[in-house]
C-alpha cells in the first residue's frame, strides 16, 4: 500500500479539518497529519504500509479496516507508566505530539527477525503444540521437563505488545445511569430510533463508538431532505443533544448487555488528547439501567479468503470507501476491488469519483445489475465478472494481484485471467450484523440465506434491533426500522409512540445480499484470522482431525480468539468448516460472542475503585492512635492499633511491655470496632435464648452474660457478651468481624424463620464507642472519673451493667474481662469516644495507664485461655473449646440438633489446650504439632492457633488445636513449623493459663 | 483467621424489587438461598430433619423461589423467584414480620 | 493411529498435513457397555482413560450431550495446585499433581504442564500465619512450599504494589513453586484421544433424557440415540449433576449450582511469571502461553444454569487486580465468560458409589474442579471398578453431611455461595 | 438543658473548608456536614403500628409519612426507612426519653443512633451527578422527587438520601465510615469543582 493525502476540496475528507496540522511520531519518526484523523488514516495518508507484525508468523501486516474490527494495526502507544498497547490504528484518534511504536517485531516492524517462526511452514500448524515438546521419558521419571523448558522461550516470543511496568497515573470514573430507551450505535437507525423515543417524552441516552458520531451518514453519497448525509446527521445530532431528555455519548463504546436489561459503556473521556487535565478521568464506566434499548450496531465487512490475502495492501473495500471520503486519504496509487456483492462497486465508484484510480473491479458473479454495472463504469475500471483474485505478489507490500476465471456455483477456480499491477486490493464478502451485544445474553443466532449472514436471535431482554444489526441494510430501511424498533423500546417502558419523520432519500437503492462466495481455494497460504495467522488449511486440517464443532475449530486453530475476537474472520471459518463437512453453516453452528465487545481497559471497569479499593473503616478514637504511633491494622475493614511502638521498640517489644503493663497496673484499649446490636422486644428473650446456645431467658437486668452462637450445622459461629439493659432491651456485643454476619444471621432467623416474634433488630455498632479499661488497678481509675455509679464490687460486680457519667458523657459501664483481669467495659456515644479516652487517660495517668493493641489484647486472652476469631474458624464446636458447658441440655436452639451428630463427640477430635515452649524457643504462628524431631515429623496431630509471649509466664506460649488434646495435658511433644524453620519442643497445658479460677477479674 | 480479610467488595447486579424501596440492583441485596428450605419447629429435634433443611437442595434447572435481603436498603427479607437458565425474575415477595401488611410491588 | 512427536508433525507437514486423521474416533452408540460414564467433561473421560488403563475395563462408553469438553474443562481459570489446608484434600489433590506432572507423556498429548509456582498474598501478620500453618501442612504432606517475606514476593513478581500505603498492604505470601497451570482443552483432547485408542467410546451429541431401571438399581441410560445399557453408570457432570441426577429420582443433593465467570486480557509480552492469589478478597490470575491475563474471582453467588454472570463480579474482580497490579490498569480486557459450578455445602467434592444401585457419582467440585481432574478419573475409576472408593477419596462421600464430617476448607459452613 | 462535651465527627479533621478540584471560580457542588440534634430510630410492631405513629405525631407535632414521603418541620424531620420504622432527625431536647417512655415494648423500639451517623448536605449543579457517580439509584427528578427519601449504598456501605431540594441532598452515613464517603464524594465532585463549607 502507498496511500497518499487526497487534495482536500469541499465534500471529501469531511472528518479531518483541512488547514490543520498534527505532528506525531511512529517508531520515532516523524509523520504530520490532520486534526479529525485517526492514526491510520494518518499514517496512511504518509503511504506508511506496514503498520505491524501478525502473533504468530510475524508476518507485515498493514491497515485492514476503518473501525474496531481491526485484527492487523495494532500499536503502542505512549510509554513509561501510560504505555498502552494493542491499540487499534483505525480507532486511535491523532493529537500533537501523540508517540505511536509498532510492537511484537524486533528490531523492527519493516525487518523483523522473530519471521523465522514462518519458516517451518506447515510443521506450524494448528494443533502443533499439542503433539509434541513432551520430550524424552526417562525410566522412572517422565515429567516433561523439556516442555517447561521449551515454553519459556515460547512465551518469550507470544504476547503482542509490552504492559507499564509502572502504576498508571491516571484516574477512572464510574456514573450510574437511568433511561427509558438506551440507543446503541448513533448511525441512521440510532438516530431515527432516539429521535423517535425522545419525542414521546422518553429520557434517552445515545452511544456512539466513535468521536463523531453519524455511523455511515459520515460517508453515504446519499442526499437527505436534499443535503449530503454527513451534514444531515450534524444537524440532527446536534438537535438530540440539545433536547433536554437525551443524553448523546461520543467515545462511548457499549460494551456488554447484562441481566435486566443493564449495560456497561465505556466512555474515552481523555484518549483523544495527550494525557487527562487534572482532575479529570481517562476513561468512564457507564451503568446503565434502561427500561428498554434499541440496538443499532450496523453491520461489519467481512473479507473472501484468498491466497495471498495478508499482504500489506489488502483491506476491506468499505473502509477504503472511508478513508477516501471520510479523511480524504487514497489507500493506494492503484486499487482493485475484489467483491461478491453489490457494495464492493459502490466503494469502487465512490472512490475513482474522488479521485483514486481504480485498476479493476473482480466480482465472483456472472451478472451483475443494470445499476450495479453502471456504477462500474463510472469509476472507469476493468471489469472481471465471474472472477476472483487467485493470489497476489509483493516483497512485503502488495504490488500485484493474479485475476483467474471462478465458478461461483462449484467454487472452482478457472484459467489465469489477467495478472494486474495494484497496491490496494479492496475485497468485500458481504455483511455481518453487529449483534455482539445480544449474543453475549446467548441468544441464538438465525441464518439468513438470502443476506448470507446470521441475524439476532430472539431476545431474552427488552431490547429490539434496528438497520443492518437486524439485517435492514440500505438508508431508507435503517431509518424505518429504527422508528420500528423505538416504538417497541416505547411500549416497553409503557410510553407512547411519539412520532417522527424519515428523511427523503436521493441516492442508489442496491440489494446487500452477497454470492454465497466465503474463500477462493487456488492453493497457497489464504489467512482466515489475520491476527493469529490461521488459515483456511488450518481450519481443514481441524477438520480432518475431528475438531469439528465449532468451539472445537475454535480452539484448535484458535480462529476468533485474538483482540479482534474474529469480527472480520469468525464467518469466512465458518463457512470453510461447513464446506468441509459437507453441510449447511447453520447446522455446524456460531460461536457465542463474549462480552465485553472490544477490549476493555481494566481500569475503567474497575472504575472509581482504582487506586480506591474499598473504604477504611475507622474508630473515634483512629486519629489519636496514629498520632501516637500505632501500627494500624487491618481487620476485616476496620483499622486498628496493632502496638504502640515506642522508638526503637519491635512489635513483640512493644506487646509484650503493653501486656504486662495491664497484669500488673492498668491499661486500655479501643474496643469501638465490636459489633453491637441494639435487641429490643417483648420477645427478645425468647429469641436470645433460641440463637445462644446457652440460657439467656433467666439473665437478669443490668447482667451481662457471655453467649455462644452457633451455625445451624452445630459448628461455632461467633461468641460475645450480651447486655440486658431493661427488660425488653438488650446489647448484643460481637466479634469485630463477624458483626455483619451475626445481624444477617439474627435478621433470617426473625424474619423468615419466627415472624411471629416481636423482636427489633439495629445495628448500633457506629453509636458506640468503648474503651476496655483492664488491670488490677482499673477500678482506681474508674473511682477518679465516674459518677452517677460506684464501681466497687458490690455497686458493679462481675458482670454486671451500670449507667454513669464520665466528665459529663453518659455511658454504660460493664464489668467484663476479655483479659482475665479486673476490667471494665465503658461505652459512650462516639462522638465522645475521644473524650471519653482522653478522660480515662488522664484518670490514670498517676496509675501509669498504658494504651494497648490488638498484640496486648490477644496476648492477654491466650493467656487467659479465651478463644477468637483464629479459634473460631468455623470447623470448632464448643465442645472442641472446652465450651460444652454452654451448650444447655434444657432447650433447643440453632445448632443444637446437628450438633448430636456422631462424629462431633469422638474422643481424637482437635481440642482446645495450650502448649509451652520447654526450652524457651519461641513458638511462630501457623506451628503444627507433631511427635517426631524436625527431621522426621510425623503426621499433624494439630496446629497452633493463636501464639504469643506470655509476659506472665515469661516464654512462648500458644493456643493450639491437638487432637484428643483435652487428655492429653502434660504430654510433651514438638511445635513444628518447617516454612518458618522452626521445630520447638513444647509441653501440653490447660489453655487457661492466667488465674485459672478467675480470683483477679472477680476481685 | 480464616475470614476474609476484606469485605465481600461486591456481590451481584440485576434488578429486584424490593416490596418497600422498589426496584434496585442485585447488589443491595444478600443472597440467603432456597427458599422453599424450611427450619423445622424449635421443639423439633430430628437430626434427619435438619440435616434436609441445612444440606438438601432440589437446585432447579428454571423457576427457583429463593430469599434475598435487601441488605443496603430496608433490610427485608424477599422471596424471588427467578429463572436460573434465563435470569428472568417473576416475582419478589415480601417476607417476615411485615409481609402481611404490604403487597408485593411489581 | 499416529503417535504425536516431532517427528510425526515433520512427516506430515511434507506431505501438507493431508494425512493426520481424526483425534478420536465419531463411533456410533453400542446397546450395551460394561461402564457408561455420563460426562464428556475432563472428569468424564479422565476417569474413562483411566478404567480403560489402571482397571482393564475398556468396554466403556463416554456420553456428552454438546461436544466434547464443552464444560468446565473448556472455561475455567487452568490453574493446577494443591496447596491445601485439610488432609483430606491436600493428600487428594497431591495425587493430582503427581499425575500431572507425568501426563503429556502419559496421554503422548502436550498437555502444557507449567509449573510456574502459585502464590497467595497475604496483608496481615495473622495470614501469614494461617498461611504458614497451610505451608507447614503441604510440607508435612511431602507437597513444597515457601513463605516468602515482601521483599521475596517483590522480587518475584516486579509489578505488584507493593507499598506499604496500599489499602491491604502486602505482608508477603505462600509460594507453592511446582503448582502453575495447564492449557485446558487439551486436557480434554488428550484424555479422550488417550481413551479412545484403548477402545472407549465418546458419543458426542448424546443427550441422556432419562435412566433404565430394574428395580432400584440403574442398568442404563436413555439418550436422543437410544437405550443404552450398562452394569455400571458413573454421573460426571459437574454444574449439570443436580438435573441429570433427577432424571434419576434423586430429587434433592447438597449441592448447587452457580456461575463463575473468567476473564482474559489481550496478550502482552510476558508480565507475571506465576500464578497470583490476593488475599484481601478474592482474585486470582496468571498469564497464558498466548500472553493474556487470565483472571477470575468469586462466583456470582445465585443459583445458575446460565453460562454467563453479571457486572458486579467484573467490577470486584478488576478493583482487586488493579488493587494488586496497578501497572495492570490500562491493559484491557478482551473476553469473559461463565461456568456452572457445582458448588457443595462444604466446599468439598463427592466421589462416591450410588446413591443409587449401579450408578456412582462424581460431583460438587465448586471452583476447583480443573486441577483435580487426573486425580479425580484416577479415585473415580477405582471407585467404579472396585464398587468401593479409593483410599484418597473415602472422605468425599455423601455420607459426611449425615455424619457431621464435612471437609470445609473456608469454614463457612453450608452457604454453598460462600464456599 | 443538660450541658454535653461537644461531640467530634470523623469529618473534622477531614472536611477543610475552601473550594478544589478543577474549577475553582464556579464550584459546582458545595458540600457541608451538619450534625444532627439527635437522631432516633423508632420501630412499630405491624399491630401496633397505629400506636406508634399516634406518638410520633403527639410528640413531633407531624403527620407520620409514608416512604419514600418524608415529613418536616422546623426542628423535626422524619423519615420512613424501612416497614414501621422511622428515623427521627430532631433539634428536640430530650426526645428520645419522650419517645421511649411514650412507645413501650408492646408497641415497639426506641434506638438512639445519634452518634452513628453524620449528615453530609451535598448540594450545587452537579450534586446529583456527583451522587450517581457512587450510588446506583435514579437521581432524576422524576424518580427522586424533592422531600422524599432512599436508602441505597455506595460500595456495600449503606446510606440514606434525603432529597430537600431540587439541587440538595442530606446523606445520613455510618459514623465510621463517613471518611471513605467524604474521599469518594470529594474525589467525584474534584472533576467539577467543590466547595467546602
Amino acid at each position: 500500500m502507498s496511500g497518499f493525502r487526497l487534495n482536500l476540496r469541499d465534500g471529501l475528507g469531511r472528518a479531518v479539518d483541512h488547514d490543520s496540522k498534527i505532528n506525531f511520531t511512529f517508531d520515532g519518526k516523524n509523520y504530520e497529519g490532520r486534526k479529525g484523523d485517526t492514526l491510520a488514516s494518518a499514517l496512511m495518508a504518509n503511504g506508511v504500509s506496514i503498520v505491524a507484525r501478525s502473533f504468530k508468523y510475524h508476518r507485515p501486516r498493514g491497515i485492514f479496516s476503518a473501525g474496531s474490527e481491526e485484527p492487523n494495526a495494532l500499536v503502542t502507544v505512549h510509554s513509561g507508566p501510560r504505555t498502552e498497547p494493542n491499540i487499534r490504528a483505525t480507532e486511535l484518534e491523532l493529537y500533537e505530539g501523540l508517540e505511536v511504536k509498532s510492537q511484537n517485531r524486533w528490531p523492527s516492524v519493516n525487518l523483523d527477525l522473530m519471521a523465522v517462526n514462518q519458516l517451518p511452514g506447515k510443521a506450524f500448524s494448528a494443533g502443533f503444540y499439542y503433539k509434541t515438546f513432551m520430550g524424552p521419558s526417562r525410566p522412572g521419571h517422565k515429567a516433561t521437563q523439556f516442555w517447561w523448558f521449551c515454553e519459556q522461550l515460547i512465551r518469550r516470543a507470544a504476547g503482542l505488545g509490552k504492559g507499564a511496568s509502572q502504576a498508571d497515573p491516571d484516574k477512572y470514573g464510574r456514573m450510574n445511569a437511568f433511561c427509558d430507551v438506551l440507543v446503541v450505535g448513533a448511525g441512521p437507525a440510532g438516530i431515527s430510533a432516539a429521535e423517535r423515543a425522545a419525542s414521546a417524552g422518553a429520557k434517552v441516552i445515545l452511544c456512539d463508538e466513535s468521536a463523531v458520531a453519524g455511523g455511515s451518514l459520515l460517508s453515504s453519497p446519499e442526499l437527505l431532505d436534499g443535503e449530503p448525509a454527513f451534514d444531515w446527521a450534524e444537524e440532527r445530532l446536534a438537535e438530540l443533544a440539545e433536547h433536554e431528555n437525551v443524553t448523546v455519548l461520543t467515545r462511548t463504546t457499549v460494551q456488554s448487555m447484562f441481566d435486566d436489561n443493564t449495560y456497561l459503556a465505556v466512555e474515552r473521556v481523555a484518549d483523544h488528547i495527550k494525557r487527562p487535565a487534572k482532575h479529570q478521568v481517562r476513561q468512564r464506566a457507564w451503568n446503565i439501567r434502561c427500561k428498554s434499548a434499541v440496538i443499532a450496531t450496523g453491520a461489519i465487512e467481512r473479507p473472501i479468503v484468498f491466497a495471498g490475502n495478508d499482504r500489506p495492501g489488502v483491506m476491506l473495500a468499505d473502509s477504503a470507501r472511508r478513508y477516501v471520503v471520510e479523511f480524504g486519504v487514497s489507500p493506494g496509487k492503484a486499487v482493485c476491488v475484489f467483491t461478491n456483492n453489490d457494495t464492493g462497486w459502490l466503494a469502487a465508484r465512490d472512490m475513482a469519483k474522488n479521485g483514486v484510480i481504480v485498476e479493476a473491479i473482480v466480482d465472483v458473479r456472472k451478472d451483475v445489475p443494470d445499476n450495479i454495472r453502471a456504477a462500474g463504469e463510472e469509476s472507469r475500471a476493468e471489469i472481471f465478472l465471474g472472477a476472483a483474485i487467485t493470489a497476489t505478489n509483493g516483497f512485503q507490500s502488495l504490488s500485484g494481484a493474479q485475476i483467474s476465471e471462478f465458478t461461483e456455483t462449484s467454487g472452482e477456480v478457472g484459467r489465469k485471467l489477467k495478472k494486474i499491477g495494484c497496491d490496494c486490493i479492496a475485497v468485500s464478502g458481504g455483511w455481518s450484523p453487529a449483534f455482539h451485544l445480544t449474543s453475549q445474553q446467548g441468544e441464538k443466532p438465525v441464518w439468513d440465506a438470502e443476506l448470507q449472514a446470521f441475524l439476532p436471535g430472539g431476545a431474552i431482554s427488552a431490547w429490539h434491533g434496528a438497520g443492518a444489526m437486524a439485517g435492514k441494510f440500505g438508508l431508507r430501511h435503517a431509518f424505518r426500522s429504527g422508528e420500528e424498533a423505538a416504538v417497541k423500546a416505547l411500549a416497553d417502558a409503557g410510553l407512547g409512540e411519539g412520532d417522527s419523520d424519515v428523511p427523503r432519500i436521493e441516492g442508489d437503492e442496491i440489494d446487500y445480499a452477497p454470492a454465497p462466495v466465503f474463500e477462493i481455494n487456488s492453493g497457497g497460504k489464504a489467512f482466515v484470522d489475520l491476527q493469529h495467522d490461521v488459515t483456511s488449511e488450518d481450519v481443514r486440517l481441524a477438520h480432518r482431525e475431528g475438531f469439528i464443532s465449532v468451539e472445537h475449530l475454535k480452539r484448535y486453530t484458535t480462529l476468533g480468539m485474538a483482540t479482534d475476537q474474529g469480527k472480520t474472520s469468525n464467518m469466512s471459518g465458518l463457512a470453510i468448516m461447513a464446506e468441509a463437512r459437507g453441510k449447511p453453516i447453520p447446522e455446524v453452528g456460531t460461536t457465542r460472542f463474549r462480552p465485553p465487545y472490544t477490549p476493555t481497559a481494566l481500569g475503567a471497569i474497575a472504575g472509581e475503585s482504582y487506586g480506591h479499593l474499598a473504604s477504611e473503616r475507622l474508630t473515634p478514637m483512629h486519629d489519636w492512635h496514629v498520632a501516637e504511633g500505632a501500627n494500624m491494622y487491618a481487620n476485616g475493614p476496620w483499622l486498628r492499633p496493632e502496638s504502640y511502638n515506642r522508638s526503637g521498640e519491635s512489635v513483640e517489644q512493644a506487646y509484650i511491655r503493653e501486656a504486662a503493663a495491664v497484669r500488673k497496673g492498668v491499661g486500655l484499649v479501643d474496643v469501638s470496632t465490636l459489633g453491637k446490636i441494639d435487641v429490643q422486644g417483648p420477645d427478645a428473650a425468647e429469641f436470645l435464648n433460641r440463637i445462644y446456645s446457652n440460657g439467656f431467658a433467666k439473665l437478669p437486668v443490668d447482667k451481662a452474660r457471655y453467649g455462644l452462637m452457633l451455625r445451624e450445622d452445630g459448628m461455632l459461629f461467633d461468641d460475645g457478651t450480651t447486655w440486658r439493659l431493661e427488660e425488653n432491651r438488650y446489647l448484643m456485643t460481637t466479634t469485630t468481624a463477624g458483626a455483619g454476619q451475626v445481624m444477617d444471621h439474627l435478621e433470617y432467623h426473625r424474619d423468615v424463620v419466627w415472624p411471629d416474634l416481636k423482636v427489633a433488630l439495629t445495628s448500633v455498632s457506629d453509636e458506640w464507642a468503648g474503651v476496655a479499661v483492664a488491670g488490677p488497678k482499673a477500678r482506681n481509675v474508674l473511682k477518679g472519673c465516674v459518677s452517677d455509679c460506684g464501681v466497687s464490687n458490690e455497686d458493679l460486680p462481675f458482670m454486671g451493667v451500670q449507667k454513669a457519667n464520665i466528665a459529663g458523657i453518659p455511658v454504660w459501664i460493664a464489668r467484663l474481662s476479655f483479659s482475665g483481669e479486673m476490667a471494665y467495659e465503658v461505652y459512650c456515644g462516639a462522638g465522645w469516644g475521644q473524650e471519653l479516652w482522653n478522660v480515662l487517660m488522664k484518670a490514670g495517668k498517676r496509675f501509669n495507664i498504658t494504651p494497648y493493641g490488638l498484640e496486648a489484647l490477644s496476648t492477654l486472652r491466650i493467656e487467659k485461655g479465651h478463644v477468637a476469631g483464629p479459634e473460631l474458624n468455623g470447623r470448632t464446636t464448643p465442645y472442641d473449646l472446652g465450651l460444652g458447658g454452654m451448650v444447655s441440655s434444657k432447650k433447643n436452639f440453632v445448632g443444637a440438633t446437628l450438633l448430636k451428630r456422631d462424629a462431633f463427640h469422638e474422643e481424637d477430635r482437635l481440642q482446645l489446650v495450650a502448649i509451652k515452649s520447654i526450652d524457651g524457643q519461641r513458638i511462630r504462628g501457623g506451628s503444627h504439632l507433631v511427635k517426631g524431631n524436625k527431621d522426621e515429623p510425623g503426621r499433624s496431630e494439630g496446629n497452633t492457633t493463636s501464639t504469643c509471649f506470655s509476659p506472665e509466664l515469661e516464654c512462648y506460649i500458644s493456643l493450639a488445636m491437638l487432637e484428643g488434646g483435652a487428655a492429653r495435658y502434660g504430654e510433651k511433644i514438638y511445635a513444628t513449623n518447617p516454612v518458618r524453620d522452626c521445630h520447638v519442643a513444647v509441653e501440653v497445658v490447660s489453655p487457661h493459663i492466667v488465674d485459672p479460677d478467675g480470683g483477679r477479674m472477680h476481685g | 483467621m480464616k475470614r476474609a480479610v476484606a469485605p465481600h467488595l461486591g456481590t451481584i447486579k440485576m434488578r429486584l424489587t424490593c416490596p418497600f424501596c422498589g426496584e434496585r440492583d442485585h447488589q443491595e441485596f444478600t443472597y440467603r438461598g432456597d427458599a422453599s428450605a424450611k427450619r423445622p419447629a424449635i421443639e423439633n429435634d430430628s437430626i434427619e430433619d435438619h440435616r434436609a433443611y441445612v444440606f438438601d437442595r432440589a437446585n432447579p434447572d428454571g423457576d427457583h423461589r429463593e430469599l434475598w435481603n435487601h441488605t443496603s436498603g430496608c433490610r427485608m427479607h424477599v422471596v424471588v423467584t427467578r429463572n436460573t437458565t434465563t435470569h428472568k425474575v417473576t416475582g419478589c415477595e415480601p417476607v417476615g414480620p411485615w409481609a402481611k401488611t404490604m403487597k408485593a410491588r411489581s | 493411529m499416529t503417535r504425536y512427536s516431532a517427528w510425526s508433525i515433520l512427516k506430515n507437514a511434507l506431505k501438507g498435513n493431508k494425512d493426520w486423521t481424526p483425534a478420536w474416533r465419531k463411533p456410533e452408540p453400542k446397546s450395551s457397555y460394561d461402564v457408561i460414564i455420563i460426562g464428556g467433561g475432563g472428569h468424564g473421560l479422565s476417569t474413562a482413560f483411566y478404567l480403560a488403563s489402571q482397571h482393564g475395563i475398556t468396554n466403556v462408553a463416554v456420553i456428552e450431550k454438546g461436544y466434547l469438553g464443552s464444560g468446565n474443562i473448556g472455561r475455567n481459570t487452568t490453574i493446577v495446585r494443591s496447596n491445601y489446608r485439610l488432609t483430606p484434600n491436600s493428600q487428594f489433590y497431591e495425587k493430582s499433581m503427581e499425575l500431572w506432572r507425568e501426563l503429556s507423556h502419559n496421554l503422548n498429548y502436550n498437555v502444557m504442564f507449567s509449573p510456574r509456582g502459585v502464590l497467595n498474598l497475604a496483608h496481615t501478620p495473622g495470614q501469614m500465619d494461617t498461611y504458614a500453618e497451610r505451608g507447614n501442612q503441604m510440607r508435612l504432606m511431602g507437597v513444597k512450599s515457601e513463605l516468602l517475606d515482601r521483599d521475596q514476593v517483590a522480587r518475584l513478581n516486579p509489578g505488584l504494589d507493593v507499598s506499604g500505603s496500599a489499602r491491604f498492604p502486602i505482608e508477603g505470601g505462600l509460594l507453592q513453586p511446582d503448582a502453575g497451570n495447564a492449557r485446558h482443552d487439551a486436557v480434554a483432547w488428550g484424555y479422550a484421544r488417550a481413551a479412545d485408542q484403548l477402545g472407549v467410546d465418546i458419543l458426542e451429541n448424546t443427550e441422556v433424557t432419562g435412566f433404565l431401571k430394574e428395580g432400584d438399581r440403574i442398568v442404563g441410560v436413555e439418550t436422543n440415540r437410544g437405550e443404552i445399557r450398562a452394569a455400571k453408570t458413573g454421573v460426571a457432570v459437574a454444574g449439570s449433576t443436580s438435573r441429570v441426577m433427577k432424571l434419576a429420582g434423586v430429587e434433592k443433593l447438597p449441592i448447587e449450582s452457580t456461575v463463575l465467570q473468567a476473564f482474559v486480557s489481550e496478550s502482552i509480552k510476558p508480565i507475571i511469571p506465576t500464578v497470583t492469589t490476593f488475599g484481601a478478597g478474592h482474585l486470582y490470575v496468571s498469564q497464558s502461553d498466548k500472553g493474556g491475563l487470565v483472571f477470575g474471582g468469586n462466583i456470582d453467588y445465585y443459583n445458575s444454569y446460565a453460562q454467563r454472570g453479571n457486572l458486579p463480579v467484573w467490577e470486584e474482580v478488576t478493583s482487586e487486580l488493579v488493587a494488586m497490579f496497578p501497572n495492570f490498569a490500562r491493559l484491557r480486557l478482551l473476553r469473559s465468560w461463565g461456568g456452572i459450578m457445582d458448588m457443595s455445602m462444604d466446599g468439598s467434592p463427592i466421589i462416591t458409589a450410588g446413591p443409587l444401585d449401579g450408578m456412582y457419582l462424581n460431583a460438587g467440585w465448586c471452583y476447583g474442579g480443573f486441577k483435580a481432574t487426573p486425580a479425580s478419573g484416577w479415585c473415580f475409576a477405582h471407585t467404579i471398578a472396585n464398587d468401593k472408593p479409593h483410599a484418597l477419596n473415602k472422605d468425599f462421600t455423601l455420607d459426611r453431611f449425615k455424619e457431621g464430617r464435612m471437609i470445609d476448607e473456608t469454614g463457612r459452613g453450608p452457604t454453598p455461595w460462600y464456599h | 438543658m443538660v450541658d454535653f462535651p461537644d461531640r467530634i465527627s470523623p469529618l473534622d479533621a477531614v472536611a477543610e473548608p475552601g473550594v478544589f478540584g478543577t474549577d475553582t471560580n464556579s464550584p459546582k457542588v458545595f458540600l457541608s456536614e451538619n450534625l444532627c440534634g439527635s437522631l432516633i430510630q423508632v420501630q412499630a410492631w405491624p399491630d401496633t403500628i397505629s400506636v406508634v405513629e399516634k406518638a410520633l405525631e403527639t410528640l413531633t407535632k407531624l403527620a407520620v409519612p409514608k416512604a419514600p414521603e418524608t415529613a418536616h418541620s422546623e426542628n423535626v424531620s422524619i423519615i420512613q426507612t424501612g416497614p414501621g420504622r422511622w428515623l427521627i432527625d430532631a433539634e428536640v431536647e430530650g426526645l428520645e426519653d419522650k419517645l421511649r417512655s411514650k412507645i413501650s415494648a408492646k408497641n415497639g423500639a426506641v434506638t438512639g443512633l445519634t452518634h452513628a451517623r453524620v449528615v453530609v448536605e451535598v448540594k450545587g449543579p452537579k450534586a446529583a451527578w456527583v451522587l450517581a457517580s457512587g450510588i446506583a439509584i435514579d437521581f432524576s427528578l422524576k424518580a427522586f422527587p424533592v422531600g422524599t427519601s432512599q436508602v441505597s449504598h455506595h460500595h456495600e456501605i449503606g446510606v440514606t438520601i434525603h432529597r430537600t431540594s431540587e439541587e440538595s441532598f442530606d446523606l445520613y452515613v455510618f459514623t465510621s465510615f463517613a471518611r471513605g464517603i467524604w474521599h469518594w464524594i470529594t474525589t467525584a465532585s474534584s472533576e467539577v469543582g467543590y466547595a467546602v463549607s
